[in-house]
């Protein structure tokens, strides 16, 4: 069930409270510590209410962790979600993927989260960030905040969070935001599709195939049994090339169909960075366009490709 | 630009398969076919030889290659067999093959059953399903070298008569003075006179004495772990203990990383092992 | 010049008889579709759409019963949406919408199947050749620079 | 020392062009500003700083390498088999095909300019499986001949980030092993010491170039390297991971962030586990490849009756660890890590190798005086 939502002002000590509350009910609760590599948070688990005390939420958090939720069907478990992880929660009770019963959502409010990708690249891994929610400082200095806000929190829809409240600041939307993001999606509408193909096949050609696209998807659960990595099945050849690192991703891109909640963890998980969610993007709208479905709005919806509407799905006359 | 040959490599690549041909297939049960085999060059199979409980990697090229054990006599070398159980892709490709078509094989593979050191000693053959093919080659080699051992047991089993695999063997088997030969299926059926009873049951029941004994059992790994049970209580130390073991493998030398135990890898350092030795190994089966 | 790759993938009860029927009535129709039957549409994986695209087909032909007839009752509602979906999705991929299209033919139909073939054998002629397959199967060792965008 | 300006790095790579393929680190567009190796041509520019996203294994064990080609062809294939089906009255050849498998191909000469010794490093570790140098071992026909036309030139750190841990080994910012050739940074170029005779081959090669000499002497001081962070009692990891290997418990919650994809051992140097695999061109002939595999996905142990020996992630992860810092060891005198850091750096799910060790370190040390 997502419980009521953390407070507008959500402090440290709240987060800690609301996580041993659920830990009254949970055996576990999936959130973050601010011990992770490189200075920033990282997924943790909570087990004991004494631990969570270590509990943190900050724009760093940027990790979706409702994909633990389908391997720990047999346990009841709280999640610290921010309103896309809670879509992704969401999605998985529509499609029977988890006993809502047995999930306990602790909602908090996204301050957007910063790119810290993008911030290590630029000033070197583990350089450290700040952000007090006003000024983001990298090394002590400010930096313009909206050159490291992720495309998919410049553009967000989610400042509703799911569970029905309003979700504080997200960052100012200038032209500056995620200029970089920005640029190479301009680039890519630009594009005709024979220099799409081209474009993704360059793209494609740095992908090593470690699944951590897949991996990180927290709607991808079919894991051990996916095609795109079989024995017995034939789409792709098991060989590192960019050819079966295409049909991988068009593989993800269909059976996303209807079902992806734009969290972006594929993109972020990516280390080759391929863009993927230039493929999720444009399926998610038209998906919307078509359907007017959103995945993990609504967790009593129907997923748009598990249904018809006999009547009003003619879009080509016969 | 300028290239190395690939001179100077030894004169054979462990991972590259010499072509052979299947010479017969004769069906075992349901799901178990045995693959005579021999090599199409004349000079691998001159130099072909193998001791009992090694492996080869038989691949059908385009589906692939899988690991068996050798199932037939080390005596004999021109032609040698192997018994595969339909489960996956490469061997459902092994199950569509008939007379004449081509396979790849790479083997001997693996290390042997210590069948030197057991030399004056009894022999106590445990076996369930398909983990009688690599005990056959053993039996064989056992009743080729007859004079070198004592009293040589086996207890072979399956779900159904359907499912014991080698059935001209087993007349033989059952006919010899020289072999105390067990057939048992897990519950009784109108087709089968023989003994009923499930593979560790029947072992306690025959109860083979373990004073200067040896035991080797393969089969299924719940009943292996009966089995191994069934012998303890029967008073078998874990050094008088064989089994042999299966996992998934690839390289078959040892190099690719998924079949280990610990430290120790199944395809080079097994798959026979001494129930000692597995005790000191980590618990990852 | 090379032909070009046409893939028909038809749906057992009414496209695919219908293409027979044009077929036993010797209605002209050209030559390069190549017919397979799937048992219905809604077995019609985008995915194999997309796969035959990779492999190098130059367009892509699904058809269909009516919406409504279909023999299992609704198989063809359900492909109705992934196929739109895919349709318009196809630019997204760098595959050319043109080449691909979907429609529904009955089993009387011989004659519409003509047509339907001939109208889009046309629009992929004057399309041409359609990209390359993406060569999958290139061992790394003749992964060069010069294919990549890098910095200068 | 023997000294290289910056600028003639050029004129060096131009040179050791003319007769090898030249590999350098160098920024790539379009990819969120990854540094790869890519091949080098005359004026491609070269990432002088920073790690790339990969190692340099795939000089040596590419991604996915043709073992050899195989075909079906028509005709005579196995004159026993002709002889025997002849004789029981069949005919052999029902389908007269007959496998022919290719000789194998030849390798190009590379050269890896500008790795850092970390990754140097890791081809000395892995010599230790693939090609052992006293010849004790086995020898891979693919890898060894990639191996030996390998020249390795190394940058040595003078810094590094939160991640790199090379000094918590044998091998540090400047190890030796596996490179041929050191190139120490300073203000406006290299101090370059030779490791190998290839190396000073190199070093010597001066009348070959065109702008004249490369190499110059200097009085230059070494300059100094990078401290990394620490992992203390590595070594000791050989003999206390045993101890708790059994406690499933404790590497669950240890690991229990991992998300179990493969990017720690694609992106590590070290990590060398592979699939075989064939694939077909048409009906009638076909490659044999090895491709990289990845002890933490689920199918690498999956067997066909559907039996897995590593189910979870944290079994997966567990296998790792162990392979590392315990059977590697044990098996090839040699910790299958150098601390480069890139799993670290890499990892999606924030997951920080340095703490499982020293928490499996201090459980083991915990159980033991218990």
């Amino acid at each position: 069930m997502i419980s009521e939502l953390a407070k507008s002002e959500l402090s440290m000590s709240d987060l800690a409270a609301k996580i041993s509350e659920a830990l009254a009910g949970a055996d576990l609760v999936l959130g973050w510590t601010a011990s992770g590599p490189g200075g920033v948070a990282a997924p943790a688990r909570f087990y004991e209410q004494a631990e969570a005390q270590q509990a943190v939420f900050d724009s760093t958090c940027v990790h979706n962790l409702a994909v633990h939720l389908p391997r720990l069907k047999e346990r009841r478990v709280g999640i610290v979600a921010k309103p896309c992880d809670a879509r992704a929660v969401n999605q998985l009770i529509a499609e029977r993927e988890i006993d809502p019963g047995r999930v306990s959502v602790i909602g908090v409010e996204c301050p957007s989260m910063v790119d810290v990708k993008t911030i290590w690249r630029r000033f070197g891994y583990g350089a450290r960030i700040e952000d007090d929610g006003e000024r983001l400082l990298v090394n002590g200095a400010e930096v313009e905040r909206g050159k490291y806000t992720p495309a998919k929190c410049a553009d967000c829809a989610d400042r509703v969070h799911p569970a029905g409240e309003q979700s504080a600041a997200v960052a100012d939307v200038t032209d500056e935001t995620a200029a970089d993001e920005r640029q190479l999606r301009e680039r890519f509408n630009a594009m005709s599709p024979a220099e799409r193909r081209e474009f993704w096949r360059e793209q494609y050609s740095r992908c090593i195939r470690c699944y951590a696209c897949r991996e990180a998807c927290p709607m991808c659960y079919c894991r051990d049994v996916c095609i795109m990595q079989s024995d017995e099945s034939r789409w792709t050849g098991g060989g590192v090339n960019a050819g079966d690192a295409e049909m991988m991703q068009l593989i993800r891109v269909n059976h996303l169909a209807g079902r992806c909640t734009g969290c972006g963890e594929c993109e972020r998980a990516c280390p080759a960075g391929i863009p993927l969610m230039l493929l999720m993007e444009e399926q998610n709208r038209v998906v919307e366009e078509l359907f007017g479905h959103r995945a993990g709005v609504d967790p009593d919806a129907r997923p748009p490709l598990l249904s018809f509407n006999a009547n009003n799905d003619g879009w080509r006359k016969a | 630009m300028s290239t190395i040959a690939q001179a100077g490599r030894k004169a054979t690549d462990p991972l590259r398969p010499e072509p052979a041909t299947v010479i017969e297939v004769i069906p075992e049960t349901p799901n178990i076919k045995t693959l005579r085999v021999a090599f199409d060059d004349p000079a691998v199979t001159e130099a072909f030889s193998f001791l009992p409980g090694q492996i080869g990697q038989l691949s059908v090229p385009g589906a692939g290659e899988s690991t068996f054990a050798i199932s037939s006599a080390p005596s004999q070398t021109d032609v040698f067999e192997f018994s595969v159980m339909k489960a996956g892709v490469v061997t459902s490709a092994i199950h569509e093959l008939g007379a004449g078509d081509p396979v790849a094989i790479r083997a001997p593979l693996g290390c042997a059953f210590p069948t030197d050191e057991w030399k004056g000693r009894n022999i106590v053959l445990v076996a369930g399903g398909i983990g009688m093919a690599p005990l056959r080659s053993l039996l064989y080699h056992l009743l080729d070298n007859r004079a070198d051992y004592g009293g040589l047991t086996l207890i072979y089993g399956a779900r159904t008569p359907d499912d014991l695999c080698f059935a001209s063997d087993r007349d033989d088997w059952r006919h010899r003075a020289d072999l105390d030969f067990t057939a048992t299926i897990d519950m009784a059926c109108s087709i089968w006179d023989g003994c009923v009873g499930l593979v560790p049951t029947v072992l306690e029941e025959r109860a083979p004495s373990p004073e200067n004994s040896v035991a080797v059992t393969c089969g299924p790994p719940i009943m292996i772990r009966y089995a191994l049970e069934s012998l303890a209580r029967l008073g078998f130390r874990e050094e008088q203990v064989y089994t042999t073991l299966e996992r998934r493998m690839k390289c078959g030398i040892g190099i690719c990383g998924r079949c280990n135990l610990g430290p120790k890898y199944v395809c080079t350092d097994g798959p026979v092992f001494s129930l000692a030795e597995l005790n000191g190994l980590p618990d990852e089966m | 010049m090379a032909e070009l790759k046409l893939i028909g993938f038809l749906c057992n009860w009414c496209s695919y008889a219908g293409a027979d029927m044009a077929g036993t009535a010797r209605l002209k129709q050209p030559g390069e579709l190549r017919i397979i039957r799937m048992p219905c549409t809604g077995r019609v994986d985008p995915l194999l759409v997309l796969k035959a695209f990779q492999e190098g087909a130059d367009g892509v032909l699904v058809s269909g019963c009516h919406p409504g007839d279909c023999h299992y009752n609704e198989g063809n509602y359900y492909a109705r949406r992934r196929l739109e979906l895919l349709a318009r999705m196809l630019p997204a991929f760098g595959i050319e919408p043109e080449r691909f299209e979907y429609t529904w033919v009955s089993a009387s139909e011989g004659a519409r199947w003509a047509q339907v073939v001939d109208d889009f054998t046309t629009r992929i002629r004057m399309l041409g050749i359609g990209d390359e397959p993406t060569v999958a199967k290139q061992p790394d060792d003749q992964r060069t620079g010069e294919e990549r965008a890098v910095n200068e | 020392m023997r000294f290289i300006t910056r600028e003639k790095i050029q004129d060096l790579l131009e040179a050791l062009a003319s007769e090898a393929e030249v590999w350098a680190p160098r920024e790539l567009n379009g990819s969120g500003g990854s540094i790869m190796f890519e091949r080098w041509r005359s004026g491609d520019p070269i990432a002088f700083e920073g790690v790339t996203t990969l190692s340099a294994k795939d000089m040596v064990l590419p991604r996915t390498e043709k073992l050899f080609g195989f075909r079906y062809t028509a005709g005579t294939g196995n004159l026993l088999a002709e002889a025997l089906g002849q004789s029981a009255g069949q005919p052999a050849k029902e389908k007269g095909e007959h496998l022919s498998i290719d000789p194998a191909e030849p390798v190009a000469e590379k050269v890896l300019f500008g790795v850092r010794a970390c990754d140097a490093k890791a081809l000395d570790v892995l010599d230790s499986l693939f090609n052992r140098a006293d010849g004790s071992g086995y020898e891979d026909p693919g890898y060894r001949s990639r191996r030996a036309g390998l020249t390795v030139i190394t940058i040595a750190c003078t810094s590094c980030d939160e991640a790199c841990f090379c000094s918590s080994f044998d091998n540090g910012p400047a190890e030796k092993a596996g490179s041929d050739l050191i190139f120490y940074p300073v203000d406006t170029g290299f101090l370059v010491e030779a490791v190998t005779v290839r190396g000073e081959k190199i070093l010597a090669r001066d009348e070959a170039a065109k702008s004249g000499q490369l190499f110059e002497e200097s009085m230059l001081q070494p300059p100094a390297l990078a401290e990394t962070a620490r992992v203390e009692g590595t070594a000791d990891m050989e003999t206390l991971l045993p101890a708790i290997f059994a406690d499933l418990d404790f590497w669950e919650r240890s690991t229990a962030s991992c998300i179990s994809c493969g990017f720690c051992t694609y992106g590590c140097p070290t990590c060398h586990c592979f699939n075989i695999h064939d694939e077909m061109r048409g009906d009638r002939e076909g490659e044999r490849l090895r491709s990289w595999d990845a002890c933490m996905f689920h199918i690498y142990t999956q067997e066909a009756s559907g039996h897995n020996p590593r189910p979870t992630p944290a079994h997966r992860y567990r296998n790792r660890i162990n392979h590392k810092f315990s059977y590697y060891p044990e098996n090839q005198g040699q910790i299958l890590c150098t601390g480069c850091g890139r799993c670290i750096r890499g990892c999606p799910a924030g997951l920080d190798i340095r703490e499982v060790m020293t928490a499996a370190l201090a459980h083991a040390r915990g159980q033991g005086s218990t």
